[in-house]
């Protein structure tokens, strides 16, 4: 192909860069089963970790008997706390501070955790071998509800017993673990206490879990020859697993590689480290065999990070013409036995403080109380960044309540109350300054997208027809605007375990014009292979399909914090864009040189530097590529490669409006989308295609979450939905097909103005689906009720309505 | 989750109140009891094979009994560990009314399960234990029937 | 989650699977499409010696339409009898509850035997055989015997079958033309139990009205099929009511299960009546 | 335990080994095999990861002992490429409108279409959620795996069409 004969147009559309639905390079070895995740790894001699579990909530080990296990051939080891405890790690540090038993120290807090670690031969000796191992539990009396575990002598930390001050503040009560404050109290109270109108509600965000269709597991091969630990596991994170390995084992952090393979879905689940990362790590190092562990579904739901579990109580006031003038909330977060919520460091609620959403609310208070209950630990930002969707959920949900109490219409409501474009960058309530945004716009679009005010006059027919007995079922409209923060984070107020929430990139371009790019990023299905890929072409002039990208092998990329709160594309995507522009500056002066002209008459176009006036003198990027390494040029090094760690000035604010068609039929509490349609703005799109999949897959997440799913448990502590038979997954048929729209408002302070979406859906769709089932029922009056909203649930609200005659 | 029943048995309320006590007749009529033994009048320790349909699982366990109440009926607490499945736990009241040459017993009973029978089968215990507290009875009254008639 | 060891066999006549079934007693089970036991074996909640599998029985396979009478061997799959037009045509009712059990994966290998043997109050065809008046063919040692479908079931996984006996054909009276039939499941997605589910038949003077996952049986009721044949609904629904006993689970508490089991049997009987000529 | 001799056609290749009568299908394929396109999901026949197809039907081989599918012939997601090594339709499908993301319910969804294909060669889109309701997903919302199989429909229909 000749480049003098193409235009700019078709040069822009071989690179295959930003903003072009381009396919995806990892499918080829997915579609054809090809793909390597954890399980898929054999090794010579690999032997295979099993858990002992409890089945109590709350108990005190009286006694482990080892023999009946040990004696079972295949078996090589039973481990438990006691056998961990000379090493130092039968307790491990959690991300949020607080510290968690790797293996039971004498009691267990939940049901399903970890009691004693089995290694054998394979995983059927394993399995049979932990049936084998026989423990004495005492039970204790179990707390499952935070308020009461706030009220309760039954001491459930008693390693805790008697320390008053935690890794986030003073503890009021024995169950309790921090207080969390942000905005102004006094002058909140105030306000509230002034105002026309107040509306006030307890919204509760119910437990639910991750789920991806991967478990958690990992391999842990410690090579004794070379002293050097190789550990491959489903870890979101996989440079932050290295250093936590690194500081609980004492093995220097050059002598451990992590690598994260192909990882099937991770939704925040696999951030955090668990005990079997720990037993087998164990295991390894004193068998000098590697060591495979790989949870079943079970002990996935049971064991490994849940979410949410937030009882936000709120008080919105207004002027009585819809003006919101402030905003309380309090929080009383449920975090299970062990606080082992994957927050950044100095926000022991997360992002919860975003809670102010996409209003102008001048006043705003929030605290949050953290409490432990004998359930699973975790909470973790399950398809969200930290604790966003809560906050997101909280305000939609008082929005609406609001407009009840107004007797307003929602969406009006919410026009009249929105941050404006000319306000932006906001500088909001509770302390973030919003980047940028426009949310009037937006929402306009959306309404006018599903004829919003025809449906309105359709749900008001509906409801005559209601009355008058010619229907069973009912019409909910319900309507979101959300605003995410993601990004996490700028170093200086975004750390984990005291690492700087910066990420990394680099880049190498091969002397042939092909590269390949290196992250701290390791992609769970969002593709990065292909869209960090395009960034790079759009930067350099290299075609997407030139350039290679490894994430997740702690030997060969550059430290960054990982993939989870939507932070990949706003802090990695960053990154990347700026080892290309250093890639690129350093090939403006070869191209100046080769062009024989100063650096600053050679201008870009497209993929080549032109002499600026003259067009048809230029060099091609791979020109410049061949050039860097086998031309001698006068003050320049040989090579052409280039590292970004980028540490974000702020995080970027996507935002969206969400519409949501619900019909109902009140007798069988059944429910039917019928239409959803979703407007994000993630500002600058780098592959639609792939946004498109992933607002698709984020609504379907925020629909059983909204519709059905959650981890339950019984007084006894009992996981009530431990399968997926319980676990609500909704299948094809459940799941209807969705509109996306979008609008483009460039982040201002990233280098390529792209904002990340990747959980927007998530957190718009949970409130859209929820306020569909409150919408349809607020003609008969319903103004809350909880989530998520199954079968039985609704019919209760209709049933207490009294529409069931 | 609460069961209550009542049956009627042909034998004298002295006698039903020795039978209930009496570890043969009641390793006989426990639904899949492979070990009953009987440490003291206070304390059992039984061994039961729970058979439900594709449900099979060995529980041991430790029952107390509380006779201060006797003839006129007694309480008794116990729990059962089946391992991997889980554990059960629970009381019964029995109470015993004389009827002529007859005996009504009538007993309320709570029962408690934890682990995986729970998380699983929770949909089916009620009715499980409905039945297999019935067929306990149902059994206990023909056996002490049979034993008062010859 | 693996299952505890066991010795495998894979008897060719329905004999040696009984004779198998004796020798080990308690510690033998039959699988047929194993969706109900081998989640059960894998979470260590049935510890079996002996699994005997029927795939190669060949009598217990088979449809056979007759004038009168439906016999259906007690290893047709669900798949098979959606996809059996002969069957749709004579007894339509079953291949609107296949449809509804399970997913597609599942029908392949569900089997009709396993489904009404069982006796797992949460599987359809135990309730719709009672509706259909089937009857069970039960193969022991000491022969073979007759138990009616409206007779089986006793609890939750009791029935009348006999440890050593094996559920080996199905009898379905073909109902008379101008007979009007509908199965209607509420559940919660794909692949669940019924949350309430109502089989009714009805044309002719007669009716049969049967529910399924409302108590520890399926429950079909003499009075509430009277009702309905006489053309009351009311009390057929109110008949129902007074039979079924649900219980609380994730589904939903009591109340709401006795108002979703009126709600379905409405339903079905609207439907079957539509149908009825 | 004692091992029992299985021996069974995979993906056209007869393949035979030792394994106990209690080795889950999905094990012996991934472990014995090292044919590790089918993945373990949920374990208890609900997510449809594992699916394989066994002489014609679309099965969960986590719900699958190794001795009863003794004598039987499998086909997994490696075997519905191409002889060319090129991805079958169906794969091609999938990537082109980009019905999947994380790639680990994938093998069994794709093997899944395979069969709802050969059986309803031009459903309908209600026919393909219906036909792939035993298959989750937590990534895509479906949307693009139901397109996907309607293309796949259209391009085989044309294939077959085109051969006639």
């Amino acid at each position: 192909m000749n480049d003098q004969t193409l235009t700019p147009e078709e040069r822009t559309a071989n690179l295959k860069g930003m903003g072009c639905s381009r396919k995806r390079v990892e499918d080829v070895r997915f579609t054809q089963g090809k793909g390597n995740y954890v399980d898929d790894i054999k090794m010579d001699g690999m032997l295979f970790g099993d858990f002992v579990r409890s089945p109590y909530a709350h108990a005190r080990i009286k006694s482990v008997n080892k023999e009946a296990a040990l004696a079972l051939p295949g078996v090589i080891a039973v481990l438990t706390a006691e056998d961990l405890a000379p090493l130092g790690l039968h307790w491990m540090p959690t991300l949020a501070g607080d510290k968690q038993m790797v293996l039971a120290d004498g009691k267990v807090l939940f049901q399903g955790q970890e009691v004693a670690y089995v290694v054998a031969e394979d995983r059927y000796i394993a399995a049979d071998a932990v049936e084998l191992v026989e423990v004495d539990y005492e039970e204790l009396p179990v707390l499952t509800d935070p308020f009461e575990a706030l009220k309760s002598d039954v001491v459930l930390r008693e390693d805790l017993a008697g320390q008053t001050e935690g890794a986030h503040g003073p503890r009021k009560h024995h169950n309790h673990i921090f207080t969390w404050e942000a905005g102004e109290k006094d002058a909140t109270e105030a306000v509230i206490d002034g105002a026309d109108v107040v509306a006030e509600e307890m919204v509760y965000y119910h437990r639910t879990h991750p789920c991806p269709l991967e478990t958690c597991g990992c391999v842990a091969s410690m090579d004794k020859v070379t002293g050097k630990l190789t550990l491959y596991g489903t870890f979101q994170a996989p440079h932050a697993i290295r250093t936590v390995v690194s500081l609980i084992s004492g093995i220097a952090e050059h002598n451990i590689r992590v690598i994260s393979p192909d990882i099937g879905g991770g939704f925040g689940n696999k951030v955090g480290a668990y005990p079997g990362y720990v037993c087998s790590v164990v295991a390894s190092i004193v068998t000098g065999k590697p060591v495979k562990w790989v949870e079943d579904r079970m002990e996935n739901l049971m064991s490994t990070a849940f979410a949410r579990d937030y009882w936000m109580h709120g008080k919105i006031a207004a002027t009585k013409e819809g003006k919101i003038t402030g905003l309380w909330c309090h929080t009383t977060a449920d975090h299970g036995g062990f606080d082992a919520c994957a927050d950044p460091t100095k926000f022991p609620a997360g992002f919860m403080n975003i809670c102010t959403g996409s209003y102008d609310i001048p006043t705003a208070y929030l605290a949050v109380d953290g409490v432990y209950t004998n359930k699973a630990p975790g909470g973790v930002a399950y398809r969200c960044s930290f604790r966003v969707t809560e906050a997101a959920y909280f305000i939609e949900r008082m929005i609406e309540v609001l407009a009840i109490k107004l007797n307003m219409d929602a969406a009006e409501l919410r026009r009249i109350n929105f941050i404006r474009k000319d306000q932006f960058p906001y500088q909001s309530a509770l302390g973030w300054e919003y980047d940028s945004g426009d949310y009037h716009t937006a929402w306009d679009k959306a309404l006018k997208a599903v004829g919003y005010e025809d449906l309105r006059k359709e749900q008001a027919q509906r409801v005559e027809d209601f009355k008058a007995g010619k229907t069973r079922k009912l019409l909910g409209i319900g309507l979101t605007h959300f605003t995410e923060i993601v990004g996490a984070g700028p170093v200086k107020n975004c750390d984990i375990l005291g690492l700087g929430m910066f990420d990394s990139c680099e880049i190498r371009i091969h002397p042939t014009g092909s590269a390949i790019a290196r992250l701290g990023t390791i992609s769970q299905g969002q593709g990065h292979a292909t869209t960090f890929a395009q960034i790079i072409a759009s930067e350099i002039g290299l075609p997407a399909d030139d350039i290679t990208l490894e994430e997740g092998d702690t030997d060969t990329a550059p430290y960054g914090l990982g993939t989870y709160g939507s932070r990949s594309t706003p802090v990695a995507g960053a990154a990347t864009a700026m080892a290309a522009r250093k890639i690129r500056a350093k090939a403006q002066m070869i191209a100046a040189y080769l062009l024989e002209v100063h650096d600053n008459d050679v201008e870009w176009d497209v993929d080549r530097f032109a002499v600026k006036g003259a067009p048809e003198r230029f060099k091609t990027m791979k020109e410049i590529a061949f050039a860097a390494y086998n031309q001698a040029i006068p003050g320049l090094e040989p090579g052409l490669e280039a590292v970004s760690y980028y540490d974000p000035p702020n995080m970027t604010y996507p935002f969206g409006a969400y519409i949501c068609v619900m019909e109902i039929d009140v007798d069988t509490g059944e429910w039917e989308i019928r239409q959803f349609y979703a407007l994000d703005d993630c500002g600058t799109r780098i592959n639609p295609m792939i946004i498109e999949g992933q607002v698709h897959g984020g609504v379907t997440e925020a629909l059983a979450i909204a519709m059905g799913q959650e981890i339950a448990y019984d007084e006894m502590g009992n996981v009530k939905t431990g399968t997926l038979m319980d676990f609500f997954i909704p299948t094809a048929w459940e799941t209807p097909n969705y509109t996306t729209d979008h609008t483009v408002t460039p982040s201002p302070h990233h280098p390529i103005g792209a904002k990340g979406v990747g959980e927007s859906p998530n957190v718009g769709g949970v409130p859209a689906f929820s306020n569909a089932v409150h919408d349809a029922f607020r003609p008969f009056g319903l103004v809350q009720s909880h989530m998520p909203h199954d079968h039985w649930r609704i019919w209760k609200i209709a049933n207490g309505l009294g529409l069931h005659g | 989750m609460d069961l209550s029943d009542e049956i009627r048995i042909q034998a004298p309320r002295d006698v039903v109140y020795r039978a209930l006590n009496d570890p043969e007749i009641l390793r006989e009529c426990i639904p899949g009891c492979e070990e009953l033994i009987q440490h003291s009048p206070e304390n059992l320790e039984a061994k039961v094979v729970l058979k439900i349909g594709p449900v099979k699982a060995r529980f041991a366990g430790e029952v107390t009994l509380d006779t201060s109440n006797a003839p006129d009926g007694f309480t008794l607490s116990g729990e059962g560990k089946g391992g991997a499945a889980g554990f059960a736990k629970g009381g019964a009241e029995v109470t015993l009314t004389e009827d002529g040459d007859e005996t009504i017993l009538a007993y309320t009973a709570t029962v408690d399960i934890g682990g995986k029978i729970a998380q699983l089968g929770s949909r089916l215990i009620a009715g499980t234990a409905k039945k297999l507290s019935g067929k306990f009875f149902t059994r206990f009254g023909e056996i002490v029937s049979e034993q008062s008639v010859g | 989650m693996i299952p505890a060891g066991f010795e495998y066999h894979r008897p060719t006549d329905t004999a040696s699977a009984i004779s198998i079934l004796q020798e080990h007693g308690d510690e033998a089970r039959v699988i047929a499409g194993g969706h109900s036991l081998i989640p059960m074996m894998k979470l260590r909640m049935a510890d079996l010696a002996h699994v005997i599998d029927l795939q190669d029985i060949q009598e217990m396979k088979g449809i056979e339409i007759g004038a009168d009478s439906v016999t259906l061997g007690a290893m047709v799959t669900q798949h098979e009898l959606i996809t059996h037009d002969g069957l749709a045509a004579a007894v339509p009712i079953i291949r609107e509850a296949a449809l509804q059990i399970a997913d597609p994966q599942v029908r392949y290998v569900g089997t009709i035997g396993g489904n009404v043997a069982n006796g797992d109050p949460g599987n359809d065809m135990p309730g719709l055989m009672q509706c259909l008046d089937a009857s069970f063919e039960l193969v022991g040692p000491d022969g073979t015997r007759t138990v009616a479908a409206r007779e089986f079931y006793e609890a939750a996984y009791f029935t009348a079958r006999d440890d050593e006996e094996i559920l080996t054909r199905i009898m379905i009276p073909v109902p008379i033309a101008g007979t009007g039939q509908a199965y209607e499941k509420q559940k919660r997605k794909i692949g669940d139990y019924a949350t309430a589910a109502a089989a009714v038949m009805v044309g002719n003077g007669a009716a049969s009205v049967a529910m399924t996952n409302l108590a520890d049986t399926p429950i079909w009721s003499a009075e509430a099929s009277a009702a309905l044949a006489g053309g009351d609904v009311e009390g057929c629904v109110a008949a129902m009511l007074d039979a079924i006993d649900p219980v609380e689970d994730n589904r939903g508490p009591v109340e709401f299960k006795k108002h979703v089991a009126a709600v379905m049997l409405r339903r079905a009987i609207a439907r079957a009546v539509s149908r009825a000529g | 335990m004692s091992k029992m001799h299985v021996k069974l056609t995979v993906n056209g290749r007869e393949v035979e080994g030792l394994a106990e009568p209690r080795t889950l299908l999905i094990h012996f394929l991934r472990e014995n095999l090292r044919i590790t396109g089918p993945h373990i999901g949920c374990e208890t026949s609900h997510c449809g990861a594992c699916t394989v197809d066994i002489d014609g039907k679309s099965v969960k081989s986590c719900t699958v002992f190794v001795a009863q599918a003794n004598g039987a012939d499998v086909t997994t997601v490696e075997g519905l490429v191409n002889e060319d090594g090129s991805l079958g339709v169906i794969q091609e499908m999938f990537r082109e409108h980009h019905g999947l993301q994380c790639g680990f319910c994938t093998p069994g969804m794709i093997t899944r279409a395979h069969r709802l294909l050969q059986e309803n060669p031009s459903p309908t889109e209600e026919e393909v959620r219906f036909g792939m309701a035993g298959n989750l997903c937590r990534c895509t919302g479906y949307q693009n795996i139901v397109k996907a199989i309607l293309a796949s429909a259209d391009m085989l229909n044309a294939q077959k069409e085109a051969a006639e």
